[in-house]
């Protein structure tokens, strides 16, 4: 029987390695794999590359993630935000190498990587900073910018339920860069608040298939936020 | 006050910006608002005109701030204050938001700026060559991928130093994309010519904003 | 009030003009907007090209409009197919132009130009006659070859539900290509077997979001199978 | 019958070729299976061994075929046949359908052909360059992204000609993608060196194996 559910925190973050190209989840504090952060905080696995949308904020997850000097590069669209204190500090003392991506093209790069596709041409940034050493090129009178496909080697996702094959929904605007991220990793590890132990999730309102996931750990949300994860 | 004194102009203030903004912008269209002045372009839209707005974050309509007391944490615009949903919105992953404002297929996007220039550049995400870990977000997206897009803002720096010019000094977000400019002393439009003055508010005349700017105006033809 | 519902075929197929690109969803009979090409039949537009999975079965919908000499070209992944007589009598007599993209990749450029990317590099065809002709490049060690979007001016989509602000859901593997057809096109026109008149469809469960529908049209499915279509 | 006779050969039927195809596939894979023999297989991978079938047309979790009169129209696969959906199932659209197949999410595709060489080129969507006309599919797809590509097919043509071969004559599906070769006659893996004669049915050896195939065999090392 096919059955994706883990246990426990480390039977989910077993065998991340050091060197690791490492996709997050969620846009400001919605749909952010809070919990796996914890877990592979704990974990250990360091000279990472995180690919998020934002650089963290305060001193938990992935902010301290990397005032443990565990993250080498951050990939991000937004990484100067309120709070975003352990980044600015780090990058302001050259600790942290920063790649800024527009958002649509860092969301579009990493469904590339998880659809096969290698590179593409998109109008985002032509004429910008951002677009500066790139190849450009005239398409039906309009130019564009080659960018290549981001792919993972473990992604973190937040999902709302989940169900043994490892088929996944989320919540509202939690959905946001999970579904994408689910798809564009060798790893792909799931927290869900939710489980369908006795059967599966209706196949019309499914968001990610479960060909996409490898393991999911089985995450309430109360455990989470009192706790700071289920093995904290 | 006497009609001629400086202090007559009727300058606007951010709601009056964004509920200029909102006046122009008719039933049935799909809009993204940028942070800032553009957020509060929502507020002045009556509910009962059904404008659909598109957050980068995954949200097709984007409905009013909840009633303190009923926050629903999953549920956030970009500006990541929590939002409610209007009938007829519909949740969506971000490669598939991105490929809606990509794709050409919002009406409008309004976005705040440092500065626009007269060829429809615009400046509004880093100040500066230095300032190298400034935070782009889906500006250069939404700037390149909207059918048409505003840009709301004042009119000069705090200093008084002008914010529309002949050529944007800061980094730009996207060029020649901006089609509008609302400012709290006028409406202008953007054309082959330059900045066309199209409104003004009441106290001001065409000199004392061309004296405001720092490019060219001119008048309608 | 946001209403996309139109209450006849005729202002469904309001404006079509000669010379348009026009994408079919369905593959095979499954999610084919029967009723709108019957009323693309009866709307007398002409000179198309119609991009589509197949090249029509028997004489009816796109095999007739064929036969009516209303499409000059057809952009599919599988003309020649059991019952596709029309197609494969009008392409030996030289009278259909036709090019044949290989499944993934009409999905993908028909994904692309409703995303705004101009053009992207695939492996599909690699080293086949299928990509002779076109630009080749070596990424990462693999070769991929580059494939442009492709846009149409009007989308005939078969939805199974749809509310007024023209969001929609599809049925089992009736889903297919409509939901990407729908992006891609100037103007979508959807049939729908059902409406939720009294409000909106549940905000998680839409697979087309309203932002890129134009017109739908009330297709009860026992109306379209006896009669050929509501004006028929 | 005596062993020696050629009549001994315990060539396999085509569901003899998709009952060896299916042995080989464990519980958890994602599997793709093309129109003729492929489509076979999964008729012989007990429903207990949970293997998820894929289909172009965007599902996930296909199952047997309906009993006649609970046919559901909406169901069908790549093939067009109408089909059933399994526990665990999914739909998807084509683009994401095709994500899963270019992306290398599937564990294996399993296809027919008329040709496959010692380089692992595959021929199996045309059989001449004036068929121009012939229906690809989504065969080019699948041989190029699935992590594994498997081909079911007989050993000769009808007319005993090999479709083992040296070089494809046929127009290319993919260059070196094929893995693996199950035949009426052999299962056999494509390796640097070219064809390994992995498996023969019983009562036939080794030359003559070799005499039915236009490209040189070896024996695993």
């Amino acid at each position: 029987m096919i059955d994706k559910f883990v246990d426990s925190m480390a039977e989910a973050m077993a065998g991340i390695r050091d060197g690791s190209v490492v996709l997050l989840g969620g846009f400001g504090q919605v749909g952010q794999p809070d919990a796996l952060i914890d877990g592979l905080i704990a974990q250990g696995a360091k000279d990472l590359t995180v690919v998020a949308n934002n650089a963290g904020t305060g001193h938990t997850g992935l902010a301290r993630l990397m005032e443990l000097r565990r993250v080498r590069r951050i990939v991000c669209s937004f990484p100067r935000s309120a709070g975003s204190v352990v980044f600015e500090a780090l990058y302001s003392a050259g600790e942290i190498e920063l790649e800024i991506v527009p958002q649509g093209t860092l969301a579009e790069r990493i469904r590339a990587a998880g659809a096969g596709i290698a590179a593409f041409f998109t109008p985002t940034a032509v004429g910008t900073r951002l677009a500066e050493g790139k190849e450009q090129r005239e398409i039906n009178g309009r130019t564009y910018v080659l960018e290549s496909a981001l792919a993972g080697d473990v992604a973190l996702v937040e999902a709302w339920r989940a169900d043994r094959f490892g088929n996944l929904t989320y919540r509202e605007s939690a959905r946001n860069f999970n579904p994408i991220m689910a798809t564009a990793a060798k790893l792909t590890i799931v927290q869900t608040q939710q489980t369908i132990l006795a059967g599966s999730l209706h196949p019309e309102v499914i968001v990610t298939p479960g060909i996409f996931v490898d393991r999911v750990l089985h995450v309430p949300y109360a455990m989470q936020t009192e706790m700071g994860g289920p093995d904290a | 006050m006497p009609d001629t004194a400086p202090a007559s102009i009727a300058a606007l203030d951010r709601h009056g910006i964004a509920a200029r903004i909102a006046r122009d912008i008719p039933e049935g269209w799909y809009v993204n608002l940028g942070i800032g002045i553009p957020t509060l372009v929502a507020e002045h839209v009556p509910l009962q005109r059904e404008v659909i707005f598109h957050s980068e974050n995954g949200v097709l309509g984007v409905g009013p701030s909840p009633a303190p007391g009923a926050v629903n944490p999953w549920l956030i615009n970009a500006g990541k204050q929590p939002v409610t949903l209007r009938p007829g919105g519909a949740f969506i992953h971000h490669a598939d938001s991105f490929a809606i404002i990509r794709g050409n297929h919002l009406d409008l996007c309004v976005l705040g700026a440092f500065e626009v220039a007269e060829n429809g550049d615009i400046a509004n995400w880093a100040t500066g060559k230095n300032d190298a870990a400034s935070a782009v977000g889906g500006a250069m997206d939404l700037a390149v991928g909207a059918k048409r897009l505003w840009v709301a803002m004042e009119h000069t720096t705090k200093d008084g130093m002008p914010r529309l010019v002949e050529r944007c000094t800061y980094p730009l977000t996207a060029s020649g994309a901006v089609k509008r400019v609302y400012t709290n002393l006028a409406m202008l439009e953007i054309t082959p010519r330059g900045f066309v003055v199209l409104e003004m508010v009441r106290g001001l005349d065409f000199e004392q904003l061309q004296r405001s700017t720092g490019a060219q105006l001119f008048h309608p033809e």
